[in-house]
């Protein structure tokens, strides 16, 4: 039986894939914030994942308006990183399991939630940020991943509830597939972050640190938030901590912080990070 | 039908702003493809036209009035493109809609960010710019 | 407020389509199925809605395999026919009303119904054959058309009572829209068909005839029902009648069937149509 | 992971045959574009080979065998592109896949269509057919 044995949380910040693609990750302003990685590389290096479902947004780069999709999972057998602008990352196609998400999105739709299926897409610094963070930069990736892409762009993002839902739902299906895997989630985006707009640069580090204790002790209270809360407290783009829920109603109800960190900043933005073990 | 959502300094973009922005973010969008940023940067106004975009909307991307934009129904990661074709970075664009120059946003950047004091509310945000 | 008035429901074989096109509605094999239709032409001319919500099923016409999404609502301006191959239906352009479509998408998202917006689609006949049934052949369409595609081609669509349930959100939607609207919701496909594999040409005309029963005094029956037993039943393709469920989860716990009528055959398809005013 | 659906003579379109199915049917689907269709009826092997197909699919295509391409993952949607294409109505292709002639599926279908007494469950088909 496949099991989720860990759920991971981290900012997605294009800088981020910036300073590690342009070598600057031992520059005085990069530095804590690599730092605040190597703990989880080692970890997760030693844990060797079978596959990681990563649940992350898209910044208009696969997705422009012409398409809106709430919840969308990566069907295909890979996904190439998308080029936003200039060029494409210089990071590994990243390769899905493309029988464990074929059985992922049929369990999911069954339970009554409304996946948007996809077999070509291009993954951006939303996905891709994360998975040089946790696993550098290696030739080819040494897991599979199933991407989650969630809209966060165009007002109403799905709820935070609907979220925390669509994580049990997403344990639950992994539970009823037949093979033996190692299964990790990754909840990406945030943490504070207003990128926009003459109230742009807002971080609000106690409302980020609530955030952490509370994910860990009683995500329910977040799940209860609205998104208005979350756009005032956190700044607009913060919302994209509801994609953190996803990954926290795929485990158990307790968990153990093996790893913590928090950082300002990162370009514009806050850089939060945690690894919760599902044991 | 404009909501109003009350949240100082923010455009929140929801379906209506989609809506009345669709044309701008998609022509935003098209500066991905490097034969549309040559063909932008060459005559930008014969480019624009070229978009079901609205007078004001090309003005606004002319002048490169990020917050008119947003006004305009633009989604910042959308009008980023933009911006990013100008060979401009980010923190220059977000610095530029706070009405901050840049050395001064990055050192607030530096300094633990924007505090949400005073900046939670329309009414709040008003009476801290007084 | 905007209020739903009544639910209809029809078939939307293709072949119905090229009928009209070619003229042919007065010849034996259709005028059956026409004759069919002409109560409710005259009806729905009197009773002249301001808005439909046309619950439908794209063919491999808009979307490809490249993205299978389970529910898209249309929130663009104008949505043109299809090129299913043999160039577009001479059939107007459908127009929407936008802003009650914004409305209907903000509203099903915050309700927990994961939609897919597109603001770029072309309507096959799946739309555009009901349109034809209900209006004829006029150079506008007279009434604004809000398109709600449903994902039946690849299984497993949204359950039965996912379907229901969508119904009831988008009542729930319409009421909460603050303009004086006057809405219908076509639901549409079915009734029995399977047109693939050593089964086609499947017919189960008892099994229609209790469906319609049951829309009428009892939908509850019908939303408990698997898609194992629908596609058994009344076909593979007949599975389609789920989306008669999301119009009658839309309208009543009591309402008046106004018009009914089955016939079979049309092209490899039963035709079934019911009138359910929601006074 | 392919499932058994206890329906007989169907191919339940599901995600693994979605996958296993792809190119043939985003082929299929090419053939919307009259310029695709052109190509295709000048030489069927060599647009084929432009599709990442597996061998056999190519085969069912060029044979038309409809029932073979559906058990390698083709959905009926799609690949009855193929049959239009080739000027054939839908109700050909039906026909086709019953084993039976048009005419005779024609009159079935005008009597009321197939039955699905005996037509339920794979057991009852078996014994039906005999
Ligand atoms: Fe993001
Ligand atoms: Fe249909």
């Amino acid at each position: 039986m496949a099991r989720i044995t860990a759920g991971v949380a981290t900012s997605h910040v294009p800088a981020i894939g910036a300073a590690i693609d342009l070598g600057k990750t031992k520059e005085p302003y990069w530095a804590p914030i690599f730092e605040g990685y190597e703990w989880s590389k080692t970890w997760i290096a030693e844990e060797k994942p079978d596959v990681v479902i990563l649940v992350y947004n898209d910044h208009a780069s696969a997705f422009s308006l012409e398409m809106i999709p709430t919840f969308v999972l990566g069907t295909a057998a890979e996904f190439k990183p998308a080029d936003e602008g200039w060029g494409p990352r210089p990071v590994p196609v990243v390769k899905n399991d493309p029988e464990f998400a074929a059985h992922l999105a049929q369990s999911l739709v069954l339970d009554e939630f409304d996946m948007t299926l996809v077999n070509k897409m291009d993954v951006d610094h939303g996905l891709t940020v994360p998975m040089s963070l946790m696993f550098g930069q290696p030739d080819e990736w040494p897991v599979k991943v199933v991407p989650l892409a969630v809209n966060v762009l165009q007002y109403p993002p799905p709820t935070a509830r609907r979220c925390f839902n669509l994580g049990k739902a997403i344990r639950r299906a992994v539970e009823s597939y037949p093979k033996d895997l190692k299964v990790m989630i990754f909840g990406t985006g945030g943490m504070s972050h207003q990128i926009h707009g003459p109230r742009a640069g807002l971080i609000n580090a106690e409302f980020d640190n609530k955030f952490l204790d509370l994910l860990v002790e009683d995500p329910e209270q977040l799940a209860a938030k609205s998104h208005l809360e979350y756009m005032r407290e956190c700044g607009a783009e913060g919302v994209e901590l509801i994609m953190w829920l996803i990954m926290r109603g795929a485990l158990n109800d307790h968990v153990t912080p093996l790893r913590r960190f928090y950082h300002v900043p990162a370009s514009n933005t806050a850089v939060g990070h945690i690894v919760l073990d599902n044991a | 039908m404009a909501e109003d959502y009350d949240i100082p300094g923010t455009y929140v973009f929801d379906a209506d702003a989609s809506r009345r922005g669709f044309w701008l973010n998609q022509f935003a969008m098209s500066l991905m493809k490097p034969e549309n940023r040559e063909r932008f940067k060459a005559d930008e106004r014969a480019y624009l036209a070229e978009w079901q975009m609205t007078d004001e909307q090309r003005e606004a991307v002319i002048a490169r009035d990020y917050n008119r934009m947003l006004e305009l129904g633009g989604n910042i990661f959308f009008v980023s493109k933009i911006g990013a074709n100008d060979g401009k970075s980010f923190q220059f664009l977000a610095a530029t809609m706070t009405g901050m120059t840049q050395p001064d946003y990055a050192e607030m950047m530096l300094k633990g960010g924007r505090s949400p004091v005073g900046a939670r509310t329309k009414e709040e945000w008003e009476m801290h710019r007084g």
